[in-house]
Parts: structure tokens; sequence; C-alpha cells
């Protein structure tokens, strides 16, 4: 019984193994956001923990046995001269949904992406400041600091 | 006589007459001009007041509606026979007590008159707000406008005793109209869903007896205007603020205020069937005379001649909640009226304090041995004054008191006449003292020049006009009495 | 406190990791993610918008909008940190050279400052030895990221690929010359002036777009309202527009990348980078 | 023309931020008026929206790109938001016109990104309120939180690090609601809010949709700093410019409130919320934790700002708690609530961006003899002390008294007895203020010796009152707080009726 159990658990992380990834990923990032004292740390920390989230959202849009969302048309080289009455026409072959995984979170990535950029920017541009002033980007330093005063 | 509703903003005018004046006293450049924007304001108030007064007399209700803010309640305005009988002693006063402010605020030279008669004027027209407001959530509203127009009237002298006196006035009227006032209106409003003043209480039928004394003690407590034992001693704190505004504010309006919210709620909101029924009255004729006996005992031993005035306004006051407890005709007729007849007895008393303060700076009653010689009339103003809040025959208290005994025959219980006549008894002792040794005592240290020095005119005709009415209310007590029998009769249910 | 985040960050995973097993298996076809809302993208975007890859079709017309403000987070990242770290540059008043052959450095005072010649060679205050090698080797490459990065943006349609690659791809082309020479060399020749004003020029491009098929009298970002200004059928309307549109996004892309960069790098001063 | 102002709302501040930010690089005069012209357009098309809302009864709908439902954005201005836009405009366009002064002194060559900066924080929280997308909102959230940081990092010597912890507590916020938003992804397949509406009630046992309530909840519980994730909001409003928490203040966190109302009842619709969940109990507990936590540490503050900020995670706490009584009077004073606040905080901060520019100092003693010195920017302060304290006729009691009859109607004492608390706490609070202000001499170089107390003879401290340009809008402000106050119950009859699902008893 008991290598049935490890066998029904084992299949089960393997069905579910992006979620499992995604979350460690998630915690790791969580982690060293709050618990390292070195900022750059934290902001790589941050970093993590949002592509943790890129994962969790891309893994949802993949289909066993499916490619990339990009329509494949035979295009042949006649076929591309003819423009718009072409395109109409192709349109009408059923377009097998199975063949391709689903576009949404990838767009949805996209911006999750950009997003990511920019908050890493803004808190580089605010951890040059800190250092700036403070000399140092050891929190407990810089706390330091603040209570001699 | 037919209950005839008439709809006219006269109510709302009469409210808003002393806030119009503020821009121009504020705006007006010389003192006098000032001076002659409050009388203005003053005499229009008063005569806005009067003109209702024919249509209340027979029976007549004014109401006015402002705005509405919440289902089937909002800021309105209902004058009927209660609200006219405070509103026409608040506006009377605030006429005399002008006169009065102006002699002592110039004679003694005060800093920053402009903002006294700002927020004089603005406690003004909260007090006929309150008393001209038709359900609790108007009242509400200007009751805490009062209590902080009369917070920088308190503490006008920006000192340090000032500031400390201040402090405990706001904490314990602010701090008990949000904690206790504000829930309870609130709990009722969930309980009954209504909150407006009718004849006959809106609680009956909707609350067990337990929540009902509940909400009628922290009404009682909440409203800390009133000034019953536990919440008090904001009072005598507050004698630090100059003598006019302890005249009208802490004997006419801010305290009366207080009483008259108090009643309003007894019989708007609970009801007086249902304070008979759950015996709530009773509980707070219990509270309302304990205040009495250790305020009057209080009274006796203060030196300083304003803090005794005040521990005998504590006493004065719970006369009112006693006569509403006793839930009888007379009895609430004598509580309504000594709203009146006290007024104009304890105002004559602050104004001569606030004279002999004037004129020879003495503020303990041990170093006015022989003043009567030197101001005999002021004296005699203080002789009236005291008779009237004794209770004694020449002056209106007297009325008063008397309907207060035939309540407390009509309800039966000997305790509480014990009560009343051994507190009238203590007034004499605290006050006929005083009378005794400004007139018959020599000034044996000759530390005052013997020739006469009256305060000045200001102050002295407001004091005898004061005492006069006192004497006349004797005699001709018919609108107040009037309008005290009409409100008792629709409150009972009549 | 810091046994406190542990504890918090263990349960958290904890209990993401319980729920886990309600979710449909990775990658199974008939997931509801899989069959609600994608099919009707995949079958339709051909008919649609006349562009074969779907991302960029979703991307820029389906939920352009959403794409419209992307574009404005990279614009307010820009803007974010030039208000943060931008100082005004004061008047330098010395200036570092190498004398090539002995090597010796000077510093030099005072207003007037020599030519840069083959003898004297001006350098930053934490001087990088020159090195042929690369800055020749960068100089032959980037031509070609730049080239592949208009190539990236302009086949958003058919391939993989689109207005932020692109932006992105460009964008890396100037900083490898920042980093491969100097700064200096890299702000003269792309300015931050430049940097700024294009940034909000892509972004002004993406949303004059949707301004524009305002004025048609369509609905905000509607491009078959464009099809008077294409002279097409509504449909290839739809592709220019997401064309229109990536071709805004990459610029605004690529010079917010070069602004962030310049500020980054030389915290502000804008003189010597890394 | 009506039929676009959903878009136009939100398009022409767009416009104008990126002129604003190239015309900063030509000249110094012109981002300043096209940041004020930009906003006072939107916020005259919030009003438009909020009177055809209004009369016409229905929601407005507008379909970016023309797609419909679930394929492309909608945008869905219904009662609610139409009132909490109208009030997000009002906001911004008043404090950025009260702090010309402010603005020039600190931002002088910089301008142009400053106020481009500005315009985008108001536009993204206008497209946060309109929204009908998850995702979307989203990303709006992610503009208005990079355009804070950016706004409040600019402050003192200590901003920057305030503003990187706000950033990370802000991050993983957001990031949490997007792991909520994937979560229902998951679930049903959809993005768009009135679809996800029609599917949560029909699978509602399934743990993924609980799991993202939870999840979507906490990332907007650290947005709007409830107890236990508030570390970030003291430190980040009392380091940051006058300007920037003039603006900051008054709107991130009543949106973020917004949000967490427009989730749990388009969203999660009532039923969900409400009936399905048990949640409700344990969240008004924690939302009286705050309320106590924030009054608590404000009497502990010496600086002004700081103690303003503890203030505004009680009044988040005011918010939440009453929203999850789950009945009618405490949703409807929770909403309410969001105005008021929102229009309090912009006085409490316009008033101490004042005090800052006349006094200099931000602690509490700076606060002497002001009485004497601007009595009417006192005035305005004391309208705005008791309209938190809650006394009528303000705003403050009239949210308060829904708040505390849904209390008591849904028998919630520990609740009542938190705002009663509150209150008083307030109270102490502002009065406080007001003693220093009021009793102690003005302690400034040029007034001759230090007359402490008795007889001041004379106004002898001739009265410098605020500029003009601070004073005119921040006097409008508290006056608003008055009207607001009266017309409370018109507010509420026609607008925030409607906007509670008729689901609610």
């Amino acid at each position: 019984m008991r290598d049935s159990d490890m066998e029904s658990i084992f299949a089960l992380v393997l069905a579910k193994a992006n979620y499992v990834v995604y979350i460690i990923l998630m915690m790791v990032g969580l982690y060293a956001m709050i618990v390292k004292n070195n900022l750059i740390k934290k902001i790589v920390g941050m970093s993590i923990f949002q592509t943790a989230i890129i994962l969790f959202y891309v893994s949802i849009g993949c289909k066993r046995g499916a490619t990339i969302p990009i329509l494949v048309h035979h295009a042949s080289p006649e076929a591309a001269a003819h423009g718009a009455e072409k395109i109409a026409a192709h349109a009408m072959e059923a377009v097998d949904v199975a063949h391709y995984i689903n576009p949404l979170p990838h767009v949805l990535m996209l911006t999750a992406i950009v997003v990511g950029v920019a908050t890493l920017g803004v808190a580089l541009a605010l951890a040059i400041k800190v250092y700036n002033t403070y000399g140092t980007v050891e929190e407990d330093e810089i706390n330091q600091q603040l209570r001699s005063g | 006589m037919p209950m005839e509703t008439v709809f006219s903003v006269k109510p709302f005018l009469a409210v808003l007459v002393s806030l119009i004046a503020i821009p121009c006293i504020i705006s007006s450049r010389s003192q006098n001009i000032r001076e002659s924007w409050t009388f203005a304001a003053a005499f229009i108030k008063f005569a806005l007041v009067l003109s209702m007064l024919p249509l209340v007399l027979n029976g007549g209700v004014v109401e006015y509606t402002v705005c509405q803010i919440f289902p089937n309640l909002g800021i309105a305005f209902r004058v009927d026979a209660f609200g006219m009988l405070f509103a026409l002693v608040a506006s009377s006063l605030w006429i005399i007590t002008s006169i009065y402010s102006i002699g002592y605020m110039r004679h003694l030279d005060e800093h920053s008159q402009t903002r006294y008669f700002c927020f004089f004027a603005v406690a003004l027209s909260a007090t006929i707000g309150v008393a001209f407001s038709a359900n609790l959530l108007t009242m509400y509203l200007f009751y805490e406008m009062l209590s902080l127009a009369t917070y920088p009237l308190v503490t006008h002298h920006q000192d340090k005793e000032a500031r400390s006196s201040g402090r405990k006035y706001l904490l314990y009227i602010l701090g008990g109209s949000i904690g206790f006032a504000l829930p309870a209106m609130l709990i009722t409003y969930h309980f009954t869903g209504t909150l407006d003043f009718t004849g006959h209480g809106v609680m009956a039928g909707h609350v067990t007896s337990g929540t009902a004394l509940v909400l009628t003690l922290m009404f009682l407590f909440g409203f800390a205007k009133v000034g019953i034992m536990p919440m008090h001693s904001w009072l005598p704190a507050a004698m630090v603020a100059p003598t006019p505004v302890s005249a009208l504010l802490h004997a006419v309006a801010v305290v009366k205020v207080g009483a008259f919210s108090v009643v309003r709620v007894f019989t708007g909101i609970v009801g007086i069937d249902l304070l008979a029924e759950f015996n709530i009255g009773t509980v707070v004729c219990v509270i309302a005379s304990f205040t009495i006996i250790v305020a009057s005992l209080i009274a006796m031993s203060q030196d300083g001649l304003k803090r005794r005035l005040a521990f005998s306004t504590i006493a004065q006051l719970s006369y009112i909640i006693l006569g509403v407890g006793l839930v009888t005709a007379s009895g609430m007729t004598g509580g309504m009226l000594h709203i009146a007849m006290h007024a104009f007895g304890k105002i004559t008393l602050f104004f001569c304090a606030g004279a002999i303060f004037c004129a020879t700076g003495i503020k303990n009653i041990s170093q006015m041995k022989g003043i009567g010689k030197r101001m005999p009339i002021t004296m005699t103003a203080f002789f009236i004054g005291s008779l009237s809040v004794i209770g004694l025959p020449p002056c209106g208290g007297f009325i008063s008191k008397w309907y207060l005994v035939l309540g407390t025959l009509e309800a039966g219980s000997i305790p509480l006449l014990v009560v009343l006549l051994t507190s009238s008894f203590l007034n004499a002792v605290y006050f006929l003292p005083i009378v005794y040794n400004a007139f018959f005592c020599s000034a044996e240290d000759s530390l005052f020049e013997p020739e006469r020095k009256e305060p000045p005119l200001y102050c002295v005709v407001p004091l005898v006009i004061t005492s006069i009415c006192s004497v006349i209310l004797f005699f001709f007590p018919q609108p107040f009495l009037n309008l005290a029998k009409m409100a008792a009769t629709t409150f009972l249910g009549g | 406190m810091k046994i406190l985040g542990k504890l918090t960050i263990l349960l958290c995973g904890v209990l993401l990791l319980v729920f886990t097993m309600e979710f449909p298996d990775w990658g199974d076809p008939d997931s509801p993610a899989s069959t609600h809302l994608s099919p009707y993208f995949i079958q339709h975007t051909m008919e649609d918008t006349a562009v074969p890859n779907i991302v960029t079709s979703v991307l820029a017309d389906y939920r352009g909008y959403d794409t419209l403000f992307e574009t404005t987070v990279i614009l307010t990242a820009g803007l974010a940190c030039f208000l943060l770290l931008r100082i005004e540059r004061k008047k330098v008043h010395h200036r570092y050279y190498r004398h090539e052959p002995t090597g010796v450095t000077l510093r030099m005072e005072g207003d007037k400052f020599p030519r840069n010649s083959a003898v004297f060679q001006r350098m930053d205050a934490n001087w990088v030895p020159y090195d042929f090698v690369i800055s020749r080797t960068c100089r032959l490459i980037i031509p070609f990221i730049q080239i592949f990065a208009l190539y990236v943006v302009a086949h958003g349609h058919h391939s993989p690929g689109g207005g932020f690659q692109g932006g992105v791809l460009m964008g890396a082309s100037v900083i490898l010359f920042a980093i491969s020479h100097s700064l200096r060399a890299a702000i003269k020749s792309f300015s931050e002036k430049t940097a700024a004003l294009l940034s909000v020029t892509g972004v002004f491009i993406y949303a004059g777009t949707g301004a524009l098929c305002l004025i048609f009298g369509e609905v905000f970002l509607n491009y078959s309202a464009l099809a008077p200004l294409f002279g097409s059928d509504r449909v290839m309307a739809r592709s220019h527009g997401i064309l229109m549109v990536e071709i805004g996004v990459a610029v605004a892309v690529t010079a917010v990348m070069i602004w962030i960069y310049y500020n980054l790098s030389s915290a502000g001063k804008q003189d010597e980078g890394l | 023309m009506t039929r676009h102002l959903p878009a136009l709302i939100i398009v022409i501040p767009l416009l104008a931020a990126l002129f604003t930010a190239g015309s900063g690089w030509i000249n110094s005069k012109a981002p300043f008026r096209i940041a004020v012209a930009a906003l006072f357009f939107s916020f005259v098309c919030a009003v438009l929206m909020l009177i055809q809302v209004v009369t016409t009864g229905i929601a407005m709908e507008y379909r970016m790109a023309g797609w419909a439902g679930p394929m492309g954005i909608v945008y869905v201005i219904d009662h609610l938001s139409a009132i909490v836009l109208v009030v997000i405009t009002a906001v911004s366009t008043l404090n950025l016109v009260a702090q010309k002064k402010n603005i020039d002194a600190e931002f002088n060559d910089k301008e142009g990104a400053f106020n481009a900066l500005y315009v985008l924080f108001t536009a993204g929280l206008i497209g946060m309120t309109a929204t009908g997308d998850a995702f979307n909102l989203y990303v709006l959230l992610e503009i208005v939180s990079l355009s804070g940081y950016a706004l409040i990092g600019l402050g003192s010597r200590r901003a920057p690090l305030a503003t990187l912890n706000y950033l990370f507590l802000g991050t993983i916020g957001a990031t949490f609601y997007l792991l909520g938003v994937g979560y229902l992804y998951i679930a049903t397949g959809t993005l768009n809010m009135a679809e996800l509406a029609t599917i949560i009630p029909q699978n509602m046992e399934s743990g993924v949709i609980l799991f993202a309530f939870i999840i979507c909840l906490t990332g907007l519980f650290v947005k709007m700093a409830m107890f236990p994730v508030h570390g970030w909001l003291p430190e980040a409003y009392s380091q940051a410019t006058s300007v920037s928490t003039g603006l900051i203040a008054p709107l991130t966190t009543k949106v973020t409130v917004y949000i967490m109302i427009r989730i749990c009842m388009t969203v999660f619709t009532p039923e969900y919320t409400f009936g399905h969940l048990d949640i409700s109990g344990f969240i008004v507990l924690l939302a009286i934790v705050t309320i106590v936590f924030g009054s608590l540490s404000a009497l502990a503050q010496t600086n002004v700002k700081r103690m303003l900020s503890y203030i505004i995670i009680a009044e988040v706490g005011y918010m939440v708690g009453g929203f999850f009584l789950g009945n009618r009077l405490g949703i409807s004073g929770a909403i309410l609530h969001i105005i008021n606040d929102a229009a309090m905080t912009l006085a409490l901060f316009l008033a101490a961006g004042i005090f800052i520019w006349k006094t200099g100092g931000e602690s509490r003693s700076d606060l002497k003899g002001l009485f004497a010195k601007m009595p009417f920017t006192m005035a305005g302060f004391v309208l705005a002390g008791l309209s938190v304290v809650g006394v009528p006729p303000t705003c403050g009691f009239f949210s308060k008294w829904y708040l505390i009859s849904g209390g008591i109607q849904a028998g919630n004492t520990l609740f009542v007895a938190a705002l009663i608390f509150s209150s008083l706490v307030n109270a102490v609070l502002f009065f406080r203020l007001f003693e220093i202000a009021y009793f102690e001499p003005f302690a400034d170089a040029d007034s001759h010796g230090s007359n402490h107390g008795s007889h001041t003879h004379g106004g002898a401290l001739a009265i410098k009152e605020a500029p003009l340009d601070m004073l005119i809008p921040f006097l409008i402000a508290s006056i608003t707080l008055i009207v607001l106050g009266l017309y409370s119950g018109t507010i509420v009859t026609n607008i925030i009726q409607f906007a509670i699902p008729t689901g609610v008893i």
C-alpha cells in the first residue's frame, strides 16, 4: 500500500508540477524580500517574486500537444499576392483550437514583465538615492544611523 | 384649542440672525459699531421669538424643515410651548447681557473683544437652535455647536488656568456627548426608526424596560451640560471665564440647554408614560435629589463667590430634572417654570458678582464684609436675586418651587418633599450670610476707602433690570406659567 | 521580527500548496482557461484582424487598451527615475587626461581644455582602460542588432515579436554602445533630451491612433475606423492599426530603456556612467 | 458626444501628461497649466457622467476597441464609480491648484516630469475606478503605485528609504492581487468582471475561488494599509513633500477600499461574500484592531503629518469594518465614508501644507499661536478636525452615523465601541493641537518678547495669513465638508442606494 500511495502522490505532483515550481519560486522571492537586510538582495527577491507569477500565468495557458499561438497558413507564393480576398477565403477553413495553446496568458504576461521591469528600475533608482544619502545599502546600518540621529 | 401647525421660516431666521451678524461684527471698525451690530442682532432675535409667541400661546406650532438627511429625519425646527419658553428666556436675557458685557469688557479692557462677541453670537444662535429643534438630530447638532462655541469664551483669558479648565470643560461635555449621547441616540433610532419629539414619546412599545432605563441614563449623563453629579465638575472649573460669560452661559444658556435637552428627551423620546411604567422616573429623581443635596452642601463650603454660585446652579438644575422625574402635571410645570425663574434669579447674582469684581476686584466672600455700604444697589439686587433662587415669596422662584412641592405631593413621595425643603433651607444657609455680612457687618480693616464706589453704569443697570424682572415674575408669571402649563399638558398625553 | 517573517512565508507556502490540489492538471486541454475565452481568439483572429500571430492581435487590438497603459507604465518608470535621480549638473571645472605614451594621468583645472588628440586622451574619474577589441567589435555588432530589432518590430504580425521586444533590442544596442565606449560618447549621439522626447512621442503615437479612431467616429482604439485613412477595408485597417501601435510602443520602449540607463548608471549626474 | 465620456475622462489626462512631460523640456510655465486644465476637464467629465447615470438610472458601458464583453475591455460607469470619479478628479484638481507655491519651491527644474507624474497618478486612479476588467485594474494599479513612489520618493532626507519599503510592500500587495486574478482566471477562464459575476455563483464550493478571494483581499489589505501590514504608510506619508501627500493621502487608500467593495460586490457577488463565506466576522475584528491601533498610535506622535497618517489608517478600519458588517446601512456608511474621508484628508493635508509653508516645522509645537496669526486657516483646520472627530454638521458625523447604526443593526457592539473610542481619541488629538495653537503665543523671532498668556494686550501679533492662492482652495475644501454633510442625505438616497445590489438586506 505504501508504494501505491507514493505513486499516487508522485503522479499528483507530476501532474501539477508547474504550480509546485511557481510556489517554491514565490516563497524564495518572498523570503528574500522580507528576511534579507541588504536592499539590493531585497530588490532581487522582488523580481524573483514577480517572475514566479509570470511562470504561473504562462503555465495556465499551455495545452498538451499544441504549438505556439501563431496561425500556420500554407501561404503559397501566389496566394500572398491576392491580398484581402485570399485572407477572407483562408479564414473559411476551420481552425482547430486544440492545435494552438491559448494566447491570453501570454498577452497578460507581456504586461506583467513590463511592470516588473518598471518596478525594478524605480527600485534601483531609490536604492541609489539611499546609498548616496547613507553610504550603505545594509538596512541595519541605515537604521543605526537613523537612531543615532 | 385646535393644534394648527404653521409652516414659516421664522424659527430658522431666529437661529440664523446672530450668525449673519458675525461678519458685520468682524468687519466693523470701531467698538461702538460692533456693539450696535450685537444689539441689532439681539433685538431682531427677540422680536422674531416674540412674533411667534401669540400663535404658540393659543396652542399653535410653527414648523420648518431645512433639509432631509436620513429617512424621515433631517434638520428641522418645531416651535412648541416648551421650546418657546426657553427661547424667550434666552433671547431676552441676551439683550441684557450684551449691555452688561460691554460695560464689563470695556471697564477691564479685556483683549480680543471682537472674538468674544462673535463666539457669544454663535453660542446664542446654537441655544435658540436647541430650543426650536424638532428632532434629536437637530438638537444634538446645535448642542455640539454650543459646546464648541463656548470653549473660546470659557478660555478667554488664554492663561494656564484657563487652559486646564478648558480641557476639563471639553473632557466632560464633548466626552459625554460623543461617549453617551451619540450611541444612545443611534440605538433609539435603530429601535424606533424616528427621533422626532412627539408629545408622548417614541419609545413606547419598541423597547424593553431594561434598555429604556439604560438609554435614559445614557441620555442623562450624555448631555453633561445639565451637571448631574458625576458629570458636574466642569461647571465650577468654567468659572475661570469672564463674568458675563458665566452669567449668561453658565446661569442661563449652556446649563439650561443641558436641562432643556434632557427634559426634551425624557418627554419627547422616552415618553412620560414609559417613565412612569418602568418607574425610571423614580431613579431619575433619586439621582437628581442626590445632586441637589451634595451640591448645596459643597456650595456652603466654597469661599469664591462665583464657585458658590456655580454649585448652587448645579443644585437648581437638578430641581428641573426632579420636576420632570416626578411625572405629575404640576411637577412638570414647576420644573419647566424653574428654567425661567432660576434664569432671572441666578443671572442677577452673577451680574452682582461681576460688578463687585469690576469695582473692587474682590472675588472671595470672606473679603466682602461691609460691602453693602459701599455698593448698596448691587447688594440689594443680590439680596433680591438670592431670594428668588431660595424661593421666597416676593420673587419668582417661589412660584416654581411652589409647583414643585405640589408635584411631590401629587406624586405622594414624602422623601422628595423633604429633599426640596431641606435644599431650600440649604440655599438660604449659603446665600443669606453673604447679604448679612455685606450690610450689617462693619468693614473692620480700613483698606477700603469709605466713599461710595459703584461699578460702571453699564454693569449696574442690567442687574437692576433683572432683579426687578424676578420680582415682576412673582406677580405676573403669566407668559411663562401658561407656556409651562401647556407644555405639561401636552407631554402628559393631554 | 525575522522569525515572524519566516513563519508567515512557511504558512503561506503550505496554504498555497494545499490549494493547488484543486487546480486542473498542467496542460490538459479542457481546463476552463483553455475552453472559455481563448478558443474565440484562436478562431476569429484571422477574420477580425487579419493578423496570424494571435498574441499580437490580442495584445494590440482585443486588449489594446491594456497595452496602452502598459506603455504608460514604461513612461512612468522613465519619468520616475528622471525625477528621483536627475541632479542639475554643476559646472565642472576639472577634467582628467591620460598621456598615451607615458601612461601619466593629468588633472587639469580652469575652463579651457585641450581637444581630444591621439596623444592626450580624456578619461573618467574611475577610469576604465580603453580596450580596443571590445570597442571595435561592439562598433561592428551594433548596426546588426539594430536591424534585427527593426525586423522584430516589423514582423510582429507573422512571427513572435512586436513593439516591446523590438524596442528593448534597440535600446540594448545603444546601451551596449554606452558601455563599450563611454557614457559621454553615447549621450553625445543620443542625448537625454531626445530620449525623453522620444519616449513621450512613442506613447503619443499609441494614444494618438486611439484618439484618431475617436475623431473618426468609432469607439476609442477601434482601428477599423481608420479604414479611409489607410485606404483599405475595415479588417486590413485593423492590421495596419496594430502595426502603427507596435511602432509607437517600440519607440517608447527604446527611449525609456536608454533614459533609465542614463539616469541609473550615472546616478543622475549624466557625466560618468558604468 | 456623451457616449465617449468614459473614454475621454482618461484619454485627455493621458495625452495631457504626455504634453506636460514633453513641454517640461521647453519652457517651465506650460506643464502646470496643462496639468490643471486636463484635471479640470476630467472633473467636468466626471460630473457630467454622474448626472447622466443618476438621471437615466442605467450604468454607462463603454467597449474599448469596439469588442464586446469578455473579449475586449469594457468600462462600466455605474452609480458607485461615478461618485468616486467625481471625488478623485475634484481632490486632485484642488490639491494641484492649492500647492502651486510648494511645487515651484521643490521641483523648480523638474516641473515637467512632476506634473506629468501627478496627472498620470490621477489618470491611473480614474482608470481603476471605471474599469470593468480585472487585469486592466492591475495595470492601472501599477501606474498609480509607480507614480506614487516617484512623488513620495522626492521628499525629505529619509524619503527614499521610506519609499523603498513602500515599494516592496506595494509590489507584494499588487502581485497578490495579480495572483488572485490568475486563480479566478484558472477557475472561470475569463477576466471580465461582469462575466465573472455570472460564473462564480454557479460554483461557489470550489476551493480555487475561495482562495482567489482570500489572496485578492490580502493584496488589497496590504495596499490600503490594514493593521498587520500598515507599516509603510506613516513613514511614506510623513517623509514626502506636502504636494505629494496632499494628492496621495486622500486618494490611494480610499480608492483601494472602493476596489475592495467593487470586487466583493460586483465580482464575488454579495451572496458569496456575505452569505457563503463566514469570513466577514474575522475581517470586522481586524478592522476593529486597525481602528484602535491607528487611533492610539496617533496619540503618541509629535509630528503632525505622522499623526494624520495614523488617523488615515484608523479611517481605513472604519470603511473596511463598515463594509463587512454586511447590512445595507454599513455598506452605505462605508461608501459615504470614502467620499467624506477623501474630503477630510484633503482639507487636513492642505492645512498641514500651509503650516509647513508658514512655520517651516512639522512638529506639534510649531503650531504655536496660529489662531492669532492665521485665523482663517485655523478656522478651516478646526472644521476639518471636527469632521474627523464626527461633530455635526460636518460630513464625518453623518458617515459615522451610518457606520454606527449599521454596527447596531448587525449587533456588532465591539465595532460600535471601537468607533466611539476612536472618535473620543480623535477629539483629544485635535483639541490638543487647537490648545497649542490657541494658548501658546506665536514663537516668532520678530514678535516683541514672549508675552506668555494672561493679558496679551491688543492684537499685537499682526495677522499674517497664508498666501491667497493656497488659502482659497483650502477654504473651498473645508466648506465642502459642511456641504457634503448637509447633502449626505441626497447623496445616499439617489446615488449610494442604487450602488448596493438588492440582494443585501
